[in-house]
């Protein structure tokens, strides 16, 4: 269905030069507002197969999709398939009609978008007027609230997550590392780069790595990988 | 030294709008009428001297701001705010729908919108109520940022109103197929 | 539009003094004896129109400020409610956490919590809880000044970390157009 849907409308790449949608919802009431319908005489099912037209050319075409876009992507074929089978009901489903819910959906949206276009269209501080003493909406010190508490804990964590980050690096250093394979190959002229592993952490496997790309370039070894994923081989260079 | 002068002092050195308790703090025996038509002499004047300010309402008080004309100049040194789109949907779903969760506001825009909460937080525009579960809703700021004196100012809130009542509500109809 | 009230409406929206040079970038073909002029006109209009502001020289600039005779009235008003990042974090820890020592604070903190537990005690925020270890704990002012209840009605914390942990890091929302 997606395939012949995409065959038939080839029209559709416009879209791809059109700015960005907020989410599923805007870009159903975009295609909606081109068919020239209203929400009151919407025909739906032309624009499902609009939608997931548009969904297979993103996905085609390899633009990433916010996950949103290919919910909405299933929700539709459901609901599609819904209105062409209209007695595919489920027992206690009665009572359920999906148009309508995605009617009302869109209603509400459609409203929230006129309300967020109402506000920017009011003269706005920092930037149709400004206030005495101030040009910068941003305050150095926030006004005392809730959100402003939490915001202090998260600084916290923040903060002692990068004192964890840096303890790590300072323990796998690449200097460290190019010393230590420094010795191995002093020992042996031929090494495995997992030869060096100690740990196995990721940050600990980073730094060799890195190190060892160090010693490449400063001549002390060659790296040798027989094909994609191989062992990664350090030959001693002689002086 | 008048009355209508302490007025323009304590607005003129307010951070953010003066309220108008804490003006009848200062002045107990005038009644907010009285504030109001003092304000609205002191803005007489500031027109007739042809001053590049003005007092407006705002946020249950009174705010001095500079007139629209003169922005083009104070742009050259200080670049204008600009709220993004999922910012402004945020923002009108919260000051038009009242305190209300983050999933509501996702239901109804029909995506994630923690970033643009985020960023509205970070300017003060919106702030968490207390209790659980955790609900956001429009804060002062908010109101003088965009030159209200209340939410109910808000234009067309009875047509919202209308619309939210039916809107889905926590457990949203892509929820709910999905199960 | 007078380059007069330009240069008013600069200094008016400036937090602390504008500075001459600022004020010629606006208007560059200004020397600055012009704006000294000019100040000095506004001035006396704001005198004649009996204002309760005047413009002073200041830090190789100008800037606003009420006259003197309204200072008693200003003081009135209690300053707004601010509180540093430090003593925000502090306020915040002993919140969420109890009664706990400054150790225990400055443990969570990593850094030294001495000069905020001061401010904190100093705003009435936080108190000190009779007996030993020495502890603090969150006040009914904490309390009225957050509009909580309770300290039950605090927000929770993991709540808020799944929203904004994973949220890429925001400007505010009114500083989109400085990024």
């Amino acid at each position: 269905m997606m395939a012949s849907a995409l065959a038939e409308n080839r029209s559709l790449d416009f879209i791809l030069h059109l700015p960005r949608f907020e989410g599923p919802l805007d870009l159903l009431l975009y295609l909606i507002e081109k068919n020239k319908y209203t929400l009151a005489d919407l025909e739906i099912c032309p624009i499902i197969d609009q939608y997931l037209a548009y969904v297979a050319r993103m996905r085609a075409l390899d633009i990433e999709l916010a996950g949103e876009f290919l919910d909405m992507a299933s929700y539709l074929i459901w609901l599609k398939s819904c209105l062409l089978l209209p007695s595919l009901t489920r027992p206690g489903e009665e009572g359920v009609n999906p148009e309508h819910e995605l009617k009302e959906m869109l209603r509400a949206y459609l409203a929230i978008k006129q309300a967020a276009h109402e506000l920017s269209e009011r003269p706005m501080l920092f930037r149709d007027r400004y206030p005495r003493g101030c040009t910068e909406p941003e305050r150095t010190m926030p006004r005392m609230g809730l959100g402003a508490l939490l915001k202090a804990i998260e600084a916290i964590r923040d903060r002692t997550k990068h004192y964890v980050i840096k303890l790590e690096a300072r323990r796998f250093s690449i200097r460290e590392m190019m010393g230590r394979i420094h010795a191995l190959l002093k020992a042996s002229p031929r090494i495995e780069l997992t030869d060096c592993v100690k740990t196995g952490e990721k940050s600990e496997l980073i730094a060799l790595f890195m190190a060892s790309l160090e010693l490449s370039k400063s001549s002390i070894a060659r790296l040798v990988q027989h094909g994609l994923f191989g062992r990664i081989i350090l030959i001693r260079r002689e002086a | 030294m008048e009355k209508r002068e302490i007025i323009e002092a304590l607005i003129f050195v307010s951070d953010g709008a003066r309220t108008l308790k804490e003006i009848r703090q200062v002045l107990p025996d005038l009644a907010s009428d009285d504030v109001e038509a003092l304000v609205a002499e002191l803005n007489r004047i500031y027109e007739q001297s042809g001053r590049s300010f003005r007092i407006i309402p705002a946020a249950e008080g009174y705010l001095f701001v500079t007139r629209p004309e003169y922005t083009p100049h104070i742009r050259t040194l200080a670049a204008p705010a600009r709220l993004s789109q999922a910012a402004l949907e945020v923002l009108a779903v919260i000051a038009y729908k009242g305190p209300c969760t983050r999933q509501t506001i996702e239901t109804i825009r029909g995506v994630d919108s923690s970033s643009a909460l985020k960023s509205l937080l970070k300017s003060e525009l919106i702030d968490i109520k207390p209790g659980k579960p955790m609900q956001y809703h429009a804060t002062d700021r908010f109101l003088e940022v965009f030159g209200l004196r209340s939410l109910s100012e808000l234009p067309d809130i009875a047509q919202f109103e209308e619309v939210f009542a039916h809107a889905p509500d926590e457990a949203g109809a892509l929820d709910q197929s999905r199960e």
